[in-house]
């Protein structure tokens, strides 16, 4: 397999804690531009796949690039982010003392250091795509809310926000329509493949009508490494897919 | 079971229940939906005594619960799935599911084998801590550790959330089987329409507060209730 | 002084060889009632000197009781008694016959006053007049007393006892004291030499002190010879210093782990910055010294039973006032841990300011029990029946609140409590029983701790402040919320401690812990026992 | 509302050091209100002024000023650290006002508004000193203490004194703790074994407050006797004492300028009163408490013969005041602001009383600029007029110090 | 929401208000001290301006805390370290000038030197001599630090109360340092006597006042520049980084360096608040690295109102005047009184006399916006009782939680 032309490129990787091995021998490939739908039980290591990409985690052997050239298992977190990988959490977590604009606003592509941050004025431009994104998100009327106050759902949607604020190259979207409605869950499958047009694109989720929607190649993991990967038919066609995920 | 009327709850200034009455019986599955901010969760907080009514009250077997703490209505057979799992993270497994037999009699104080039948994996993870489980596998611990408690009613906030589709219909089935042989009364929030048509009793609908219908699940099909579920 | 000592010897050699000294009473008499009129100290050990002489067993009750502070003579007649004061009356007794004779007012006597000087030389006396004594344990103690201040004149003396002495540990210690005399004289260099090397066999601190203080005033191969038996001695005590460093370690561990131990529950399993955790120990001392006061004016029998009473009331006592602290403030405060800060600091003050109103602010006295007082020698190591006593009492401190702590339903809804009370709750535990009983427990295992420091430290208003700092530091440094932890965080703590002590000195040893503790936390920056994953970011 | 005159008390009552300065601030209620029964000062009443300066050094400055300032007072007992007096001095002096401080300390000063009641170095430390080398026949000294000026500077005196007697350096050993040490172990194991070296050992401490509970604790359980090993402390008093089983500790010794169990007319009254007045049997008295005493006495003998309590004119006619002390002589206050005292060496005994061992034949003038120290052997201090200096140079013949050229 | 702004632009106003009255004081309260008789009923004694201006200082030293606390979550345990040091050089520079007219009339050497034997002058004190030297050595001491531990302990991801005891062990191991005599900085007694600075008089009233004045700028400065370190967007990272560190790392900040820069500045100004501090009560001791110092400021920030600017000023001013007064008139008692004070303040005041007057008029406002009838709405400072259940009731705080 080449690394290059990859956005993201997982090879050999294992982890375990305590000696439970969450991810084992693990390799995925995602072209520039792809988007990709994970599924898998619950435990298969979806989630600890992206802490690995992210950097929460370091894995104990394998191979991690971004882009093709960048090894990620040698930058931290706040690296990786600005490097353009960025990621929605399963559990929503947002800026509870920030209003819906600030979460944003912190969130927008920019420099992250912290004299620019000191002396930054709002521009223009700026102002704009903040409320472009919350006309996406529709939380428009609550954008004066703080973060704390909102449902979960809403929070859902603020997380989706501020991955679209960050413009990053790759997105990392982990389970982004559990506890939407069936609506929203419409509205965000076209979200996604909209911004899948200009963007590297990992999706997580365990709503089989959202992955078909998305109808995008689907990879099932379990117990830490590739079970079947192909088109959400033919996976979902696996008698091992079934057994362990889609059950009868 | 339990008869909640004219419940209005309110957020420092912000009000987010405005008169809700709901009724929730035993043997029934009763089903509440409704986009995302509408009072859902408000309003099963408020049941199992997370949040005080602003207003109205809430009664079980026909006693009022409004004065009484959220471990009384624990004892008296409510129990709780909330939105968000909020397992003990550094408790382990096991612990979590022991923290079931605070209510229980000494007698009583044991995991029932159908929680591992429904839940498999808790079995094997019994020795890991709760915080540790994948995102799913909380929300099944969530689940059993609700179940522990022999309740008489059942309060699920979107128990599906996060879990794998085998073991929601794994979860569907348990719901039958709890309301079918034990009779008792089943209080579900969900977002996951066909889930809820399958399984409700009873649906109701909210919206901004309110609930703005209630009737049999096949009501989930007409236009002017599917209205108050789209964007 | 030769002269004296040249008639104890004579007399002495009369007593031990065992005819029956006839004890001319009157003699006596008048050498006692002479203690009226000594002038100074010099005086009073010459009398002190003579009754020796005497080698009369009988002189021993007066001779002990002028050590102890107890001889009085009465103003009026100039009559010598042994007294027992109590509350400004004073019992007189013979100093003779022992027996009751009267009583005075303490205004009416002059005390006949002792220094250290003239109670040396009373142990001295003490020790050659007890040489013979039927009871081996007095024996072996004069043999000691001899063998520190070594007299030649003594040693036709220990010859005799010697080949009595049936005691095999009794007689050699009487050989030691020989070779120590037989230093001390001008005997041929051969004995000295065999002295020598019976004195550097014995091994211990004194025998050290003998043979250094000998190398100075000797030479020759003598010289070399106290050198060489010195330098053995030092080179064992050395390796045992080692030892007692790790001891002194694990006893500094011990306390810092008492102190700490309640915290551990109130601060890291429920998250209270409890600023008020050294008012609960204050607490505890204190009650240890209500209980001893009551026990020294009403019941002194019990004193050794004290600290048996005062641990459950302690307990009580401290349990009760957390248990009212939670319940009247801290439960308005869950959620907000940093203001528990301020609330707690604010009890703290009153709590001290209370104490020193009641029992004012000076230090008040708790006394060790017997089997708490002294020390044993282990080799060369002494090890203090108090530091003992309080490394076993923490210890089992730990195993009980460890077992509540994991094997119980409590501690199990403790940890669920504090973990997420409101879900606790939907579980149908009892909160606010929980929080009480739980803060409660914390607080009294504070209470007892302050029982068992009360046994090393004083018993003061600020008390407490003197362990609050030290108690944050060891929970947090093992790991908030880990019991285990906080027991190999003060074990840790107290043996880095004592071993940087006797190089850097107290205050620098202090310095370097505080240093290496903040370097330490940047390597594992959730302390010793750090919980790992996603658990804990949860 | 009839005139007073007032007194200002500046002693801690709450933190540290309220241990040892609350019972000060009783003892001057009781003098004023003895001294209020024999009919006041010039006529008025005195009223006392109680601030807490809450053992935190700056607020001792606050509340000097305070005192001073707001309250109005004529003079201030106070103080028990040495921190806290450099604090106030220069209140006392912006203000110029009085301060009688009543506590031991290290000496190396003297100032106008201040009159030192408790003893220099030399009306403590040395005599006791003396007294181990030629009745104990001590030989080798640990003076150990706790890491602070008071007991650093003491023991630069002692180190040269005791050099100057022919004491070998090794012969020396020094060690500092913490304030509020209690960890002893090693400490009094280190003691043991310098003691272990076939000389006469003792042991100078200038171990302060706290720390000495423990530190004693310590060596009754180890087994040091003061046969053996005597300890000879200059900041352990009755009412330190007040907190120790001292039965093991029997014969160890503390050097002061006053006992509670001195014999005379003029201390078993005293005693009396203030058991009296304190409404408690077992209340016992110390040298601080003797000292302002002595000082209370002295201030009102001073503003009685300069007929006002005017700063600037008790300070003149204090000088050369002498009042009778509690141990059967008279105290006099000296141009250098410091007192007479005689010297006592007392044994603890099992009832937490010390029973003089020995005593100095006359008084004892306190040297406020030590002999033993190099750069203040030259020094005087002398308030009367016309010298009115508080470091003047002999050897320069000029007041200031070392002066500059 | 109108609302909202309306209320920030409350908030603005006030930081603004208190700028004025302090800068106002500096002008005011010197001409009532110098330029009126004694007796005119305007007079401000010299006491009263001592006093105040020591408060004033407190106030900054507070202020500094409530930068990191406050806005960032860092519940520092030390910042008395830093307030002390920044003392320490401005007693270093007062001790220099005092020259010959010590009481043994070294010229080079402190009193305290002389006596215990020194020869020469410790390197560290060269160049203390010179004011513009201990004005930089004021800021640069404090701040390196706090630069150089910061830069350690957050790049290790030391949080919560890990930080803060470890910040506790430092201004406690430097606390024994300057206890030692050997240290060269005066032990116990640390550096007094003090006559000059700048060439005037310490103890001369107009000196008194333009320090206070000085105090008083100082504050003013120091409310403004937190104020726009507040606002910008810098400070909203700031509290973005108390509430969700980690999260902060997903979108690409360095916490570590947010973190570093705020308790950079912040010790900073704890430094120029002990610098100025030193002349006006006249001595520097290793007493204010006392860890119970250190956390009297965290208290009084707490009384205060964390997370706002005049919060933690007003708890300054409060508790050290509610101490001074006590101390006086209750000298048996206060420490009941203060106590009381600081539980009464947790029980019904719980965010702080500020927060709390805050909180009241936000929720008096929208109430006001929904037109709810007020028997509806909850009350806006609800009982302890009340407070319990919601306590336990929401579980979390809905206010900020600091990152442990
Ligand atoms: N720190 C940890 N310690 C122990 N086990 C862990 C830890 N982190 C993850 N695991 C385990 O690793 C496995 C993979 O978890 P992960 O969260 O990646 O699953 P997932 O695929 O995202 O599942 P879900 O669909 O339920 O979110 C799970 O079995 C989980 O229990
Ligand atoms: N603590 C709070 N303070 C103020 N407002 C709140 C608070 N919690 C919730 N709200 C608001 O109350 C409304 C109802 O919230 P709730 O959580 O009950 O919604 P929900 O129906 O459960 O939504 P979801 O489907 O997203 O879970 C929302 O608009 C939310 O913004
Ligand atoms: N002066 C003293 N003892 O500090
Ligand atoms: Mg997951
Ligand atoms: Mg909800």
């Amino acid at each position: 397999m080449s690394k290059s032309g990859t956005i993201l490129y997982l090879d050999g990787v294992s982890v375990s804690f305590d000696g439970f091995r969450a991810i084992n021998n693990l390799s995925l490939v995602l072209d520039r531009g792809e988007m990709r739908a994970i599924i898998g039980p619950n435990g298969a290591g979806k989630t600890t796949m992206m802490d690995i990409v992210t950097g929460k985690t370091k894995p104990d052997s394998g191979e991690v690039y971004f882009n093709g050239e960048i090894d990620l298992t040698r930058h931290d977190e706040a690296d990786i982010a600005m490097m353009g990988i960025g990621r929605k959490f399963q559990k929503p977590t947002v800026f509870e003392s920030h209003t819906v604009e600030d979460n944003l606003m912190l969130s927008l592509k920019g420099p992250r250091s912290i004299f620019p941050a000191l002396f930054h004025r709002k521009t223009a431009d700026e102002a704009r795509r903040i409320d472009d994104i919350l006309g996406i998100i529709r939380l428009g009327d609550k954008r004066h809310m703080l973060g704390a106050n909102l449902s979960h759902g809403q929070k859902q949607w603020l997380e989706i926000g501020m991955l679209l604020a960050q413009d990053p190259k790759l997105l990392l979207v982990d389970e982004p329509v559990a506890g939407m409605t069936d609506a929203e869950t419409e509205e965000t499958a076209r979200l996604l493949k909209d911004i899948a047009k200009t963007h590297s694109v990992v999706v997580v989720e365990h709503d089989m009508h959202f992955v078909r929607e998305l109808g995008v190649k689907v990879t099932c993991l379990h117990e830490g490494s590739v079970l079947s990967e192909g088109t959400l038919d033919f996976v979902s066609a696996d008698d091992r897919v079934v057994e362990v995920y889609l059950g009868r | 079971m339990l008869e909640v009327s004219n419940a209005t709850l309110h957020y420092g200034a912000a009000q987010a229940l405005r008169g809700v009455t709901l009724n929730a019986d035993a043997g029934k599955i009763t089903c509440v939906l409704g986009r995302n901010g509408v009072g859902k969760t408000s309003l099963m907080r408020s049941i199992v005594g997370h949040h005080r009514l602003t207003s109205g009250t809430v009664a079980f077997e026909g006693k009022a619960l409004d004065r009484s703490a959220a471990y009384d209505r624990a004892r008296s057979g409510i129990s709780f799935v909330p939105q968000g799992r909020e397992v003990f993270p550094l408790l382990s497994v096991k612990e979590n599911l022991e923290t079931g037999f605070a209510p229980l009699k000494r007698a009583d104080r044991n995991i029932p084998e159908h929680v591992f039948e429904l839940f498999p994996v808790l079995k094997q993870m019994l020795g890991r801590r709760g915080g540790d489980l994948s995102g799913g596998q909380q929300q099944q611990l969530a689940i059993g550790r609700a179940l522990v408690m022999r309740p008489k009613l059942l309060v699920l906030d979107e128990p599906t959330e996060g879990i794998q589709p085998s073991i929601i219909k794994d979860i569907g089935r348990a719901i039958r089987y709890l309301r079918d042989s034990a009779g008792i009364a089943i209080l579900l929030v969900e977002q996951y329409l066909d889930f809820c048509r399958e399984l409700a009793d009873e649906v109701n609908i909210m919206d901004r507060g309110m609930i703005v219908h209630t009737g049999p699940a096949e009501d989930l099909d007409k236009p002017e209730v599917r209205r108050f579920l789209t964007v | 002084m030769t002269f004296l000592r040249a008639i104890g010897l004579l007399i002495l050699l009369f007593a031990t060889s065992g005819a029956s000294a006839q004890s001319n009473e009157t003699a006596l008499r008048e050498t006692i009632g002479g203690l009226s009129s000594a002038k100074n100290f010099r005086e009073t050990e010459e009398i002190v000197r003579s009754l020796g002489a005497t080698g009369d067993p009988v002189v021993g009750r007066v001779l002990n009781a002028l050590s102890d502070g107890n001889v009085s003579f009465r103003k009026s007649d100039n009559t010598v008694f042994i007294v027992s004061e109590r509350a400004g009356r004073a019992k007189l007794f013979d100093p003779i016959s022992g027996d009751e004779v009267g009583e005075a007012a303490t205004t009416e006597l002059t005390k006949v006053k002792v220094n250290n000087g003239l109670r040396r030389s009373i142990r001295e006396v003490f020790a050659t007049l007890t040489l013979g004594s039927p009871n081996p344990a007095v024996r072996q103690r004069a043999a000691d007393t001899m063998f520190i201040s070594p007299d030649p004149a003594a040693i036709e003396g220990l010859d005799a006892a010697i080949a009595k002495e049936d005691v095999a540990s009794v007689k050699e210690r009487m050989i030691q004291a020989r070779a120590a005399a037989v230093l001390a004289s001008d005997l041929p260099e051969a004995d000295k030499l065999a002295a020598i090397e019976v004195i550097g066999a014995r091994g211990d601190r004194s025998a050290l002190s003998l043979l250094v203080s000998y190398q100075g005033r000797s030479e020759g191969a003598l010289r070399e010879a106290a050198a060489s038996a010195a330098a053995g001695i030092e080179s064992t005590i050395a390796v045992w210093n080692a030892a007692q460093n790790v001891w002194y370690g694990i006893s500094l561990g011990s306390v810092l782990l008492l102190a700490a131990i309640g915290l551990a529950i109130t601060f890291g399993v429920m998250g209270v910055i409890n600023m008020a955790h050294g008012e609960m120990v204050m607490i505890g001392a204190y009650t240890t010294f209500v209980v001893q006061n009551i026990i020294r004016t009403s019941y002194p029998g019990l004193f050794d039973y004290s600290l048996a009473i005062a641990l459950p009331l302690a307990f009580l006592v401290a349990g009760f006032v957390g248990l009212v602290m939670e319940r009247g403030l801290i439960r308005f405060l869950y959620g907000r841990p940093l203001e528990t800060l301020l609330a707690t600091w604010g009890v703290s003050l009153v709590l001290q300011q209370l104490v020193r109103t009641i029992f004012g602010p000076t230090n008040r006295e708790v006394g060790n029990p017997s089997w708490m007082s002294g020390s044993f020698q282990l080799g060369e190591m002494a090890i203090t029946w108090n530091r003992l006593w309080i490394v076993v009492f923490s210890l089992a401190v730990f195993v009980l609140l460890l077992y509540i702590f994991n094997r119980t339903a409590w501690g199990l809804q403790m940890r669920a409590v504090t973990a997420n009370r409101r879900m606790a709750a939907s579980m149908g535990i009892r909160t606010p029983w929980v929080d009480a009983f739980t803060f409660a427990l914390g607080s009294g295992i504070a209470g007892i701790a302050g029982v068992a420091l009360s046994q090393v430290d004083n018993v003061s208003p600020d008390l407490g402040q003197g362990y609050i700092i030290d108690s944050f530091m060891v929970v947090v440094f093992g790991g908030v919320g880990n019991l285990w932890g906080t027991l190999v965080g003060a074990m840790s703590l107290g043996i880095l401690n004592k071993f940087l002590e006797p190089y850097a000195g107290a205050v620098l040893g202090k310095i370097l812990v505080l240093v290496l503790i903040i370097l330490f936390i940047q390597k594992r920056p959730r302390g010793l026992f750090a919980l790992k994953g996603r658990a804990v970011e949860a | 509302q009839e005139e007073t005159i007032k007194v200002g008390i500046l002693h801690s009552l709450s933190g540290t050091m309220a241990i040892s300065e609350t019972t000060l601030k009783d003892t001057m209620l009781f003098l004023i209100d003895e001294q209020n029964k024999k009919g006041g000062l010039l006529g008025k009443k005195l009223e006392a002024v109680v601030v807490d300066p809450a053992s935190d050094w700056p607020l001792f400055a606050e509340k000097a000023r305070e005192l001073i300032s707001v309250n109005k007072v004529s003079a201030v007992f106070g103080c028990w650290t040495s921190v806290s007096r450099k604090s106030v001095l220069p209140v006392f002096e912006e203000l110029n006002n009085i301060l009688f401080y009543p506590v031991q300390y290290e000496g190396e000063e003297s100032q106008r508004n201040v009159f030192y009641t408790g003893a220099a170095p030399n009306q403590q430390a040395i005599p006791a000193v003396d007294y181990l080398m030629n009745d104990e026949g001590v030989e080798r000294w640990v003076l150990a203490g706790t890491d602070y000026v008071y007991p650093q500077t003491t023991n630069k005196i002692l180190q040269a004194y005791l050099e100057s007697k022919g004491v070998a350096k090794e012969d020396i050993m020094v060690n500092y703790t913490p304030f509020g040490h209690s960890d002893w172990q090693t400490i009094v194991t280190d003691i043991k074994n310098f003691g272990s070296a076939g000389k006469k050992t003792a042991v100078v401490s200038t171990i302060n407050g706290d720390a000495n509970v423990p530190f004693y604790k310590e060596l009754a359980n180890q087994g040091i006797k003061a046969e053996d090993i005597p300890v000879v402390a200059f900041s352990v008093g009755e009412e330190e004492l007040a907190g120790l089983d001292t039965a093991p500790l029997v014969g160890h010794l503390t050097a002061w300028n006053y006992f509670q169990s001195v014999d005379t007319p003029e201390n078993a009254d005293f005693i009396a009163k203030w058991k009296e007045y304190t409404k408690n049997p077992d209340r016992v008295t110390n040298d601080p408490m003797e000292a302002h005493v002595i000082g209370f006495n002295m201030w009102i003998k001073a503003v009685e013969k300069a007929g006002t309590t005017e700063p600037d004119a008790v300070i003149d006619s204090i000088i050369g005041v002498s009042v009778p002390n509690l141990t059967g002589g008279y105290s006099a206050m000296m141009p250098n602001h410091h007192i007479t005292k005689p010297v006592l060496i007392g044994e603890i005994q099992a009832d937490g009383q010390m029973e003089t061992v020995w005593q100095t034949s006359g008084l004892v003038v306190g040297d406020e600029w030590s002999d033993y120290l190099p750069d203040s052997k030259d020094l005087i201090a002398d308030w009367r007029a016309p010298m009115s200096c508080g470091n003047f140079n002999v050897a320069a013949g000029k007041c200031g110090g070392k002066g500059t050229n | 929401m109108i609302t909202r702004r309306f209320f920030a632009n409350g908030a603005d106003r006030r930081v603004f208000i208190t700028i004025g009255l302090l800068l106002g004081a500096a002008i005011v309260v010197p001409i009532l001290n110098i330029a009126l008789p004694p007796d005119s009923a305007f007079h401000v004694p010299s006491y009263m301006v001592a006093l105040v201006g020591k408060y004033l200082c407190f106030a900054l030293l507070a202020l500094a805390l409530d930068l990191v606390w406050g806005y960032c979550g860092i519940l520092s345990l030390g910042h008395g370290a830093f307030f002390a040091l920044g003392g320490y050089a401005m007693g270093m520079y007062l001790m220099r000038q005092i020259g010959d007219r010590g009481v043994y009339g070294n010229p080079i050497l402190p009193d305290f030197m002389v006596f215990l034997n020194w020869k020469e002058l410790p390197w560290f004190w060269y160049g203390f001599d010179q004011f513009w030297f201990a004005a930089i050595m004021v800021m640069l001491v404090p701040g390196l630090l706090a630069f150089v531990f910061g830069w350690f302990a957050f790049r290790s991801r030391v949080t919560g109360v890990y930080l803060s005891i470890i910040t506790q062990a430092m201004t406690y191991a430097l606390l024994l340092a300057f206890f030692r005599n050997d240290m060269g900085f005066g032990g116990n007694n640390g550096l007094t006597d003090f006559k000059d600075i700048l060439g005037f008089n310490v103890q001369a009233n107009t000196t008194r006042s333009a320090i206070f004045a000085a105090s008083a700028v100082a504050l003013a400065l120091g409310v403004f520049i937190t104020w726009a370190i507040i606002n910008s967007k810098y400070g909203k990272l700031l509290i973005a980084v108390r509430d969700a560190e980690s999260r902060t790392r997903f979108i690409g900040w360095r916490p570590e360096n947010v973190k570093l820069f705020a308790f950079t500045v912040s010790a900073v100004m704890a430094g120029i608040a002990g610098a100025l501090y030193v002349p006006q009560v006249g001595i520097i001791n290793p007493g204010e690295f006392a860890p119970a110092n250190s956390i009297e400021v965290v208290i009084w920030t707490a009384v205060g109102g964390r997370g706002t600017i005049v919060g933690p000023i007003v708890g300054a001013l409060l508790v050290n005047a509610g101490k001074s007064w006590f101390t006086g008139v209750l000298p048996e008692y206060w420490l009941f009184a203060l106590g009381g004070l600081f539980i009464a303040t947790t029980l019904f005041l719980p965010r702080g006399v500020i927060g709390m007057w805050d909180h009241w008029m936000a929720t008096h406002r929208e109430r006001k916006a929904a037109a709810l009838p007020p028997s509806a709405g909850a009350p806006a400072a609800p009982t302890p009782q009340q407070r319990e259940w919601q306590a336990s009731a929401t579980g979390g705080a809905p206010e900020p939680q600091p990152a442990e």
